[in-house]
């Protein structure tokens, strides 16, 4: 950290050598239960501090124990490993069940984002119950998107950092099966025979979105 | 399901008990669509490979012995019968090169698709479900130093303000008068000791504000503290009859001067 | 634990081996909400380990690092390292100082524990109001202990592993300066001319009570 190559574009102050950036990072991410961002390590560690390879360095590290270090969309957290859950009965708080229809809803959001209330019942066939994504976005796990630019400029739903901590995802193209869900078409909103316009208006909008969200 | 050969009496037992079971469940079913891709598994055969004719039949069976059995069934399952009756009547009959919009075909093909899409979320649902979940299969961590005590006023205070703390108390009897006060404080003794050594000098008839030492003049409670104890100081000297004090009148300067011996 | 000097003990099933209970005892103590004890982690693994031997071989594991296996009454817990406190300081959003009664208060109990609302009032010189005990209470820092035996049968405050842990302590014997002060003639609990009788019941009490807070 302290080399001499290059004076010019050195800092202030000395950034702290790697291990003890390490140390930082192993701190805030310990002591925090919320995933933390890049970004935010950035802004509570000294100045010159490099976060993402003190990381890397850390995740590296914890490999193998009973704790990791994981990625949650552009954040990070620790998390006991998944082998271990047998020991954290005790730790298990009862969650409230979810009904068939968060399920299926939440499901759709997931592979389907950003989709449009219309789109979710169109999907399931029936009207979505407003208690449904009540719960969903009290969970945390979805919450709204920007509006569609289709007429009457629906508002969207998207799934959260909270759904991708809690279901262990790195980001949402994890989602298990997305790939051949695309290959198959399946994600696709294909519109009923006889609403074409409708449809293409909607699709233009949605690889726009898509890309936003997707993106590593 | 046998299409639309549903009369009770062509039917076996274990097959009325079906249907019923069927019929009597229908407040399960989330919508037609739900009730369709239900159907659509009795065929057996991959939702691509589905007849939707011969699925349209059932659903309208279905809808036939709900009447009969006069179960209430909601409007959208009636809208979805008579879409399904029409579709039928398109798949069963010519295609009318005349006739404008979408083929029987095209609209089989549709709801082909929306089966397979609501079956894939339902196992996409359930595969997610099955995941480890935070909570339940893997941890966050338990003690936050923070984050959950963030929206709440938090108290502290550190191992050194309850040092201090207890320190305080511990000492206030004891110590205090000494430590805190003692660089403001002249006693009688200190100034007697110091007017013994100056009186020689003095005299005449001299202001008693000149004999206060040096530095003491600026703050209020050393001067204070100066001026009571000078002043005992020449009290008792007074009463030794080694000075002489007097004042013109109330407030009037105070003077001192040396007792010389026989001198009454 | 699996050793085969007492064939006829062992248990059914052999202890998982030493690096895996390392992995349990880290994601136990990293999960849990409070500080575990070897009991509680005995209790939750598997038959045969030796949670004792794993803190062990786990505390010198974290040694040095941005986290530490820390010792708070007689349980285990993990903690940020003292020396990077600074990088939590932006997620405590509205801390206060405690009054100066209250740290004062805090202090008595603390070093003269188990200690009744009369002796602090004795030690402080004022009366101790009710909202400084409710806030120290409230705080977790303080909780009643048990009665004296002395006429009247007054309650008595005790500090909690919670103060121990507020203030990186292993247990209330650490407070620095106790001996100093001790030394120092300065913790005397001198009792008010002609009290000489209730003043040697608690010593009599205070020493059972201590052992049963102070036990390793």
């Amino acid at each position: 950290m302290s080399k001499t190559d290059t004076p010019d574009n050195e800092s202030l102050f000395e950034a702290p050598p790697m291990g003890e950036q390490e140390r930082m990072v192993e701190a805030i991410l310990f002591a925090t239960a919320d995933p933390v961002s890049v970004t935010e390590l950035t802004g509570r560690m000294p100045h010159g501090c490099d976060p993402a390879e003190a990381i890397a360095n850390l995740r590296k590290r914890y490999e193998g124990r009973g704790v990791n270090i994981v990625k949650v969309g552009d954040a990070w957290a620790i998390r006991t490993a998944g082998d271990l859950g047998f020991l954290m009965q005790k730790e298990t708080v009862e969650t409230r069940k979810l009904s068939r229809a968060a399920i299926e809803t939440l499901a759709i959001v997931a592979y389907h984002q950003p989709v449009t209330r219309a789109e979710i019942e169109e999907i399931r066939g029936v009207s979505v119950s407003r208690g449904t994504v009540d719960q969903l976005i009290e969970l945390e796990w979805i919450r709204f998107g920007r509006r569609k630019m289709t007429p009457g400029r629906p508002v969207t739903f998207v799934v959260t950092q909270g759904f991708l901590d809690h279901f262990g995802l790195e980001n949402a193209r994890d989602l298990p099966g997305l790939k051949e869900l695309r290959s198959a078409g399946l994600l696709e909103n294909r519109p009923p025979p006889g609403a074409a316009a409708l449809g293409e208006a909607e699709d233009g909008d949605e690889d726009e979105n898509q890309t936003e969200l997707f993106e590593d | 399901m046998q299409g639309e050969d549903f009369q009770e009496d062509a039917v076996s037992v274990s097959e009325r008990v079906a249907a019923e079971a069927l019929i009597v469940d229908v407040g399960a079913y989330e919508g037609p669509l739900d009730l369709l891709l239900t159907l659509s598994r009795t065929q057996k055969v991959d939702l691509r490979q589905i007849s939707i004719l011969a699925l349209a039949e059932q659903y309208l069976a279905f809808v036939e012995q709900a009447k009969r059995l006069r179960l209430e069934l909601a409007a959208d399952y009636l809208v979805m019968a008579a879409w399904l009756a029409f579709l039928k009547s398109r798949l069963l009959l010519p295609p009318d090169p005349s006739e404008e919009g979408p083929s029987g075909e095209e609209l089989a093909a549709h709801l082909a698709f929306q089966l397979e899409r609501l079956e894939a979320m339902r196992n996409s649902a359930a595969k997610l479900m099955a995941r480890d979940q935070l909570g339940r299969d893997f941890f966050a961590r338990g003690i936050t130093e923070d984050v959950q005590r963030v929206r709440r006023v938090t108290y502290t205070a550190t191992l050194l303000d309850l040092m201090q703390g207890y320190a305080r108390i511990r000492t206030r009897d004891d110590f205090r008068p000494f430590v805190m006060d003692r660089q403001h404080v002249m006693t009688m003794e200190q100034a007697l000791e110091r007017m013994r050594g100056l009186i020689g000098f003095a005299g005449d008839w001299t202001d008693f504000a000149t004999y206060l030492p040096d530095g003491w003049d600026v703050d209020p409670q050393r001067r204070r503290s100066t001026t009571a104890a000078t002043f005992a100081a020449s009290l008792e000297l007074a009463k030794e009859g080694k000075v002489e004090i007097r004042q013109g009148e109330t407030f009037a300067p105070i003077q001192i001067r040396k007792k010389v011996p026989g001198d009454e």
